[in-house]
């Protein structure tokens, strides 16, 4: 039993927040999203350098063989940057299906140019009727000749517009809701048939509503066992839902600071507003929120590995449940209690507000997770 | 005890149904039913629709443009305008300046302004709060000096909603800084083409742009247009709050958006079924169901005790209290339902012309931004924190 | 629109009022409640007297043909006094199922002996593995000869172990979970086969289990159509859960009352608690819940006699919602605010408390009531 | 980071399950489990196995007779003997004067009071709070007076859990009325069979006789029982306060208490299916399942910021509210979860020794009586009001 970061943690942790607060000022952020790019080249180098964009692989591809835990430590500083770069994208989704059902020539081929900065992929995974259901694929892939055909719509496909390549999953048998029957496929962005409508997400990252349009891929293009893909899915969202946790908490513990703050600097009735007891018992009750969502972030980082199952997805599906509520709430407060000027796009409170409410819309909402956990037990 | 209308009730609704369905624009209802934006021109339509019927200002004395209604007939009209998608009507002239002006203005000011609030000729926006006067309100800093025929105005205004389309703005000012702090303020008219006075946007979370600052450097102002006595301030913005409650809650309004959230969630597909047969999100939307039915029942209520004459007081407060958060637990729910569609942010799709095609469902791009807009309403006329202490020191003598 | 009361509903409010308060002080309460009686004599001759016993029936029954609104206002008094007599199980539903369904002999017999205060009826509904709903009938009713036999158990019987009669719903054909095949009956609590065990509530009422060992009815037992009762309990059900909500409304209103006086007089730190923020916001939202309650239940007891079942079975769930949620919160804020006191026997904070939280638990609680209003909507 | 115990910790868990197995009496663990009622005598032997074995003081020091364990270690004990039904150990004597005897009490009071606690000859009880004192408990008034060797004590305690089975309390007694009314207390021992000291029940709404009022009349108490300085009993109630913490969220019990309402649950049926089927029941459980999990973490997070050395601080104060707060969720489900069955009240049912038949399922008789029981836990030993006071003050600096 041990809630304390290693020294090479600590110093990762460190030195990429030093990182973010250098480069990733919440100015520098609007720039960069202004520029609707949905990514920064030198950003994405400087992780590159730094070792962040290959910390969970293997050493052989240029890794670190990071734990959970120390993804959970870049997620909670970008999350405390508010970073919109495709790290989750490219590095925990499509690095982490590569890395867990690929082939080795797969692995080989794409782990290091993730790790190294050269390569954007996006997982082409939800569909517009699937709203959190995430083993809902109506996709088709079909055999032809030695290699497939794809059919179907991709939505909110999170640096979709960006990727130049795609892992998507497609169904070659079953009804759309069944957790059987789905493939993952590796497809340039660029093959005919495929067509993407790149947008901006309300918080300031970049999604895309992808159509296939009977593209035809070759046969290397399966990742992993041809229609067995559900169990390697749901491992790498259960990770990335450990991620969302840990960056929702890095945004959260950012919104506490702010509105502390806030607290004791804001005159009113010519005393901070921090006196008034009902804001103090509010300010407690953020501070219980957030201490309560991190012993859960923690632990689902810890168990997001596990190769237990049942552990693992109980853990997982209890903190996005712990974290949401956190989010939902302790965002409430923070505009609250800021009044009208913690409803401007100038402040970045609004900024975190938005962040932490769409990860609740990502990849299972609260509801869904208490009913998976409740499944669980 | 009776919770039906009387016949006369019920055949005013008749009218008010028969009228509204038959002036109100097409166009503007369908933005208004879809959550797309609303120009001045939509605004200003309709009230001038209204106006033309004599239905602008039913809550003024006959004397002045009033309808001369009860206060149940003006619960229907309202419900009738929300039911069929009617904006609402713009509060700063014709609710809120207005009763001031009718009740401590000089005849002047009356033949002035009034007619034109009727006649939607002057739009106004409120100057209350400023950047170091948030619910603290009578700490307010911006100063009029008398000189002359004129004062002259330097200060900073925060807030303002719709300054931007605003043709006069109704202000509380210091005149005076002896006395009790509340004793220094005025109340006092300014035309928003005065010199010196100038309009910067804020721009909010969800990317609107609906509220502003607005600046008076030197702005001289006549002081014909200083509302009853000078530092008289401080009670007129009192009576002008505890004045327009009717309609505080705007639970018709909110019914309508309720139906369109169930339609919604009957439409959506989540995982192989719709949205409504999943029983913990039907389990919430019914109990805002339940939540509003009970305060349409306060308001109600509140509107009777009216009738009968006795004092309508601070439950206003908590008709807003409750109001705003079960508009804000509609907003979210809204936003919940679509899901990962919460996330796409096109403006664009909130202009009823733009004709691109929407990203997922066409209800889904406004309710996000929505729902961070609404945060507002627990924010803005006093926060429900102020409320609550209105309540406890006014009716539980705490 | 009017929410004022007659004149007529203004006098029966007082003069109830006012014999309560005479009457049936906390301190008399007590006492009769330890007697275990389940009822005391002198009440029930006193509300005999008063015309509140045949209240709802017709004139040519000896009642006034009251409304919901007047059931309302002696419930809501009742519920101020926290008066324990069989009024619910005698005249609201017993009296209430047989002016419904009974035959005009029935109606004849039993309505002004219930209004003269000659009878004591309770109705054995619920069973064991019913839980909340109430469509739930196992006990069987099977034909034999003319008449019929009983067969079955019922549970928490409310003053079934004081009832001369009790009004026994039993199946003759579907599932126990079914809506139709169920029959009324009135059955001497004395007949062979009956066996009862009375208790205490928590409360201060009684109820009792009530065994049907094979108990023999003839043909003029049957209230209403045979197998054809599932309208009469639901609309009865309805009433009483309108006339609960009354009560419950007496008891939040006197909660309200004795928690804002102590407010206002307990000294803490030098100074009256009333005067500390938090307190007072928790006030201002206990007085929002029991305004909110009150106009549901208000609106429910307009509505009980209503014609329209949808519209009955809405009002009538959204005020046991709406009603419930308020005794929760109101019921767990007085004892709060009161501290240590609000725990103890001798106040009368904690029989309110009790009675509200066993209201919640009556009749069907407010899960099911939201589902139900739900289903309707 | 490590969620896992070492291999050390988890030899721990097992010799103390392998003991607590083997040696806690089967009809106490019954009467736990089922929610009965124990007597006196059930803790005392509970207790003195405990004491047998060692293990009765797990926080003291070695040398007065505690283990030497690590926080880690007292909290596995802690969860092996509430997973095994096992009753908590009473608090008064060991974690509470125990402590202060130990760091402020004389050699004499250490070797006659601290013996006597260890083999629970002695049962303890806490004289705090006055009818006038609750929250603000330096008000109280029971006064200590010096006459010769002795003090004469008048005044009275109430709330006193237990005190019916105590032999002594301590207390806390103004021994002067100068100065800042903190500076007046004293803390004193107290020996129950004191002529002029006297316990009077009080009954709780749930009907149980666990709390009492305790009277001083002229009771004469040696002054070789003041704890410490005169004056300084303020000083010791917050080192008392802030010293035991270990446990206060008592989050293995309570995993227990869940398990309990989850197996009644799945078999409790609720009109055709069983009850754990019901979706938004469930949610409710989940919820609270998911919300002791954290708090596990949260606490076991506390213990380890302990071992690190680093001060423990008002932690307790979130472990405080948020177990109570979970405690009184628990309770409030399983009374929900019977049904009509919370309304049977038959006390003689809750003691073991009953041989009657129970009305309705046999778990349901103790459940609503406890909820009722349960709202003390957000009042008691600082209310979670008061808990909120501190965790502003001392940890947001406000």
């Amino acid at each position: 039993m041990d809630f304390s970061f290693s020294e090479e943690q600590q110093l990762l942790k460190d030195s990429l927040q030093r990182y973010l607060e250098r480069e990733y000022s919440f100015e520098a952020r609007r720039k960069r999203i202004k520029a609707g790019t949905g990514l920064s080249a030198e950003v994405w180098r400087a992780l590159a350098d730094m070792g962040v964009l290959g910390l969970p692989f293997a050493a052989e591809y240029g890794g670190f063989a990071g734990s959970g835990v120390d993804s959970m430590l870049v997620m909670e500083a970008f999350g405390r940057s508010l970073v919109v770069e495709p790290y989750l994208a490219t590095v925990l989704l499509c690095g982490g299906l590569i890395d867990q059902a690929g082939s080795s020539t797969q692995k080989a081929y794409w782990l290091p140019r993730i790790a190294a900065g050269n390569a954007i992929m996006a997982f082409a995974h939800g569909e517009t009727d699937a709203r959190h259901d995430w083993c809902y694929v109506s996709t088709r892939a079909e055999r032809k000749g030695s290699g497939f055909v794809l059919r179907g719509r991709k939505a909110v496909v999170l640096h979709g517009g960006q990727a130049q390549h795609l892992l998507v999953s497609a169904r070659s048998e079953g009804e759309p809701s069944s957790a059987t029957g789905v493939s993952l496929f590796i497809v340039d962005a660029g093959s005919a048939g495929v067509q993407r409508r790149d947008y901006a997400t309300i918080d300031g990252l970049r999604a895309a509503e992808i159509d296939f349009a009977n593209v035809e891929i070759d046969a290397t293009a399966l990742v992993g066992e041809y229609a067995g893909a559900a169990s390697t899915i749901d491992s790498v969202l259960d990770r990335a839902n450990a991620a969302l946790c840990a960056e929702a908490l890095g945004a959260l513990g950012a919104l506490y600071d702010l509105t502390l703050a806030y607290l004791k600097t804001r005159q009113q009735f010519g005393v901070p507003i921090g006196t008034f007891q009902v804001l103090q018992h509010r300010m407690v009750d953020v501070l219980i929120h957030l201490e309560q969502a991190r012993s859960l972030a923690y632990h689902a980082a810890f168990y997001a590995h596990a190769s237990d199952t049942a552990l693992r997805r109980r853990a997982v599906s209890a903190a996005k449940v712990q974290v949401g509520d956190a989010a939902r709430f302790i965002s409430q407060q923070a505009i609250q209690l800021h009044g009208g000027i913690g409803m401007t796009e100038e402040l970045s409170v609004g900024h975190y507000v938005k962040r932490l409410t769409m990860i609740n819309a990502t990849f299972g909402n609260i509801d869904t997770h208490l009913e998976r956990f409740a499944a669980l037990a | 005890m009776d919770f039906a209308f009387t016949l006369e009730e019920a055949a005013f609704r008749e009218e008010v149904r028969a009228f509204v369905r038959s002036h109100l624009p097409v166009d503007i209802s369908r933005k208004v039913n879809e959550h797309k934006h609303l120009d001045k021109d939509d605004f200003v339509r309709w009230q001038k629709i209204l106006y033309r019927k004599g239905w602008m200002a039913p809550g003024w004395p006959v004397k002045f443009g009033g309808t001369g209604w009860t206060p149940v007939q003006r619960y229907l009209f309202e419900e009738e305008c929300a039911v069929a998608g009617a904006p609402s009507v713009i509060s700063f002239g014709v609710n809120m300046v207005g009763p001031v002006i009718i009740a401590f203005g000089t005849p002047a000011q009356q033949q002035h302004f009034l007619p034109r609030i009727l006649s939607s000729e002057d739009w106004w926006c409120q100057g209350y709060s400023e950047p170091g006067s948030g619910s603290d309100l009578a700490s307010l800093r911006t100063r009029a000096v008398r000189d002359g025929d004129h004062y002259i105005v330097n200060g900073q205004k925060t807030w303002t909603t719709l300054a931007q389309h605003a043709d006069m703005i109704f202000c509380l000012v210091r005149t005076s800084s002896e006395g009790k702090r509340q004793e220094g303020i005025s109340f006092l008219l300014i035309d928003m083409r005065t010199p010196g006075v100038s309009v910067r946007p804020i721009i909010t979370l969800d990317g609107a742009h609906e509220v502003n600052e607005v600046w008076f450097d030197d702005a001289r102002v006549p002081i014909g247009n200083l509302v009853g006595e000078e530092g008289k301030g401080w009670t007129y913005a009192k009576f002008l709050l505890s004045h327009e409650r009717s309609g505080i809650a705007q639970v018709a309004r909110w019914k309508r958006e309720l139906a369109f959230l169930k339609r919604m969630a009957g439409e959506i597909q989540s995982g192989g079924k719709p949205l409504m047969a999943d029983a913990l999100f039907s389990a919430k939307v019914t109990r805002v169901e339940i939540e509003l039915l009970a305060l349409e029942i306060t308001d109600l209520r509140v509107l009777a005790s009216d009738r009968e004459g006795r004092a309508p007081g601070p439950e206003a407060s908590i008709l807003k209290i409750k109001g705003t958060e079960l508009q804000q637990a509609i907003t979210e729910l809204m936003m919940e339902a679509v899901g990962p569609y919460a996330l796409p942010f096109l403006p664009e799709a909130l202009h009823a012309d733009w004709d691109g095609t929407p990203v997922g469902p066409a209800f889904a791009a406004p309710l996000a931004a929505r729902y961070f807009n609404y945060r507002k309403t627990s924010i803005y006329g006093g926060s429900n924190e102020i409320q609550r202490n209105i309540i406890a020191q006014r009716i539980l003598g705490l």
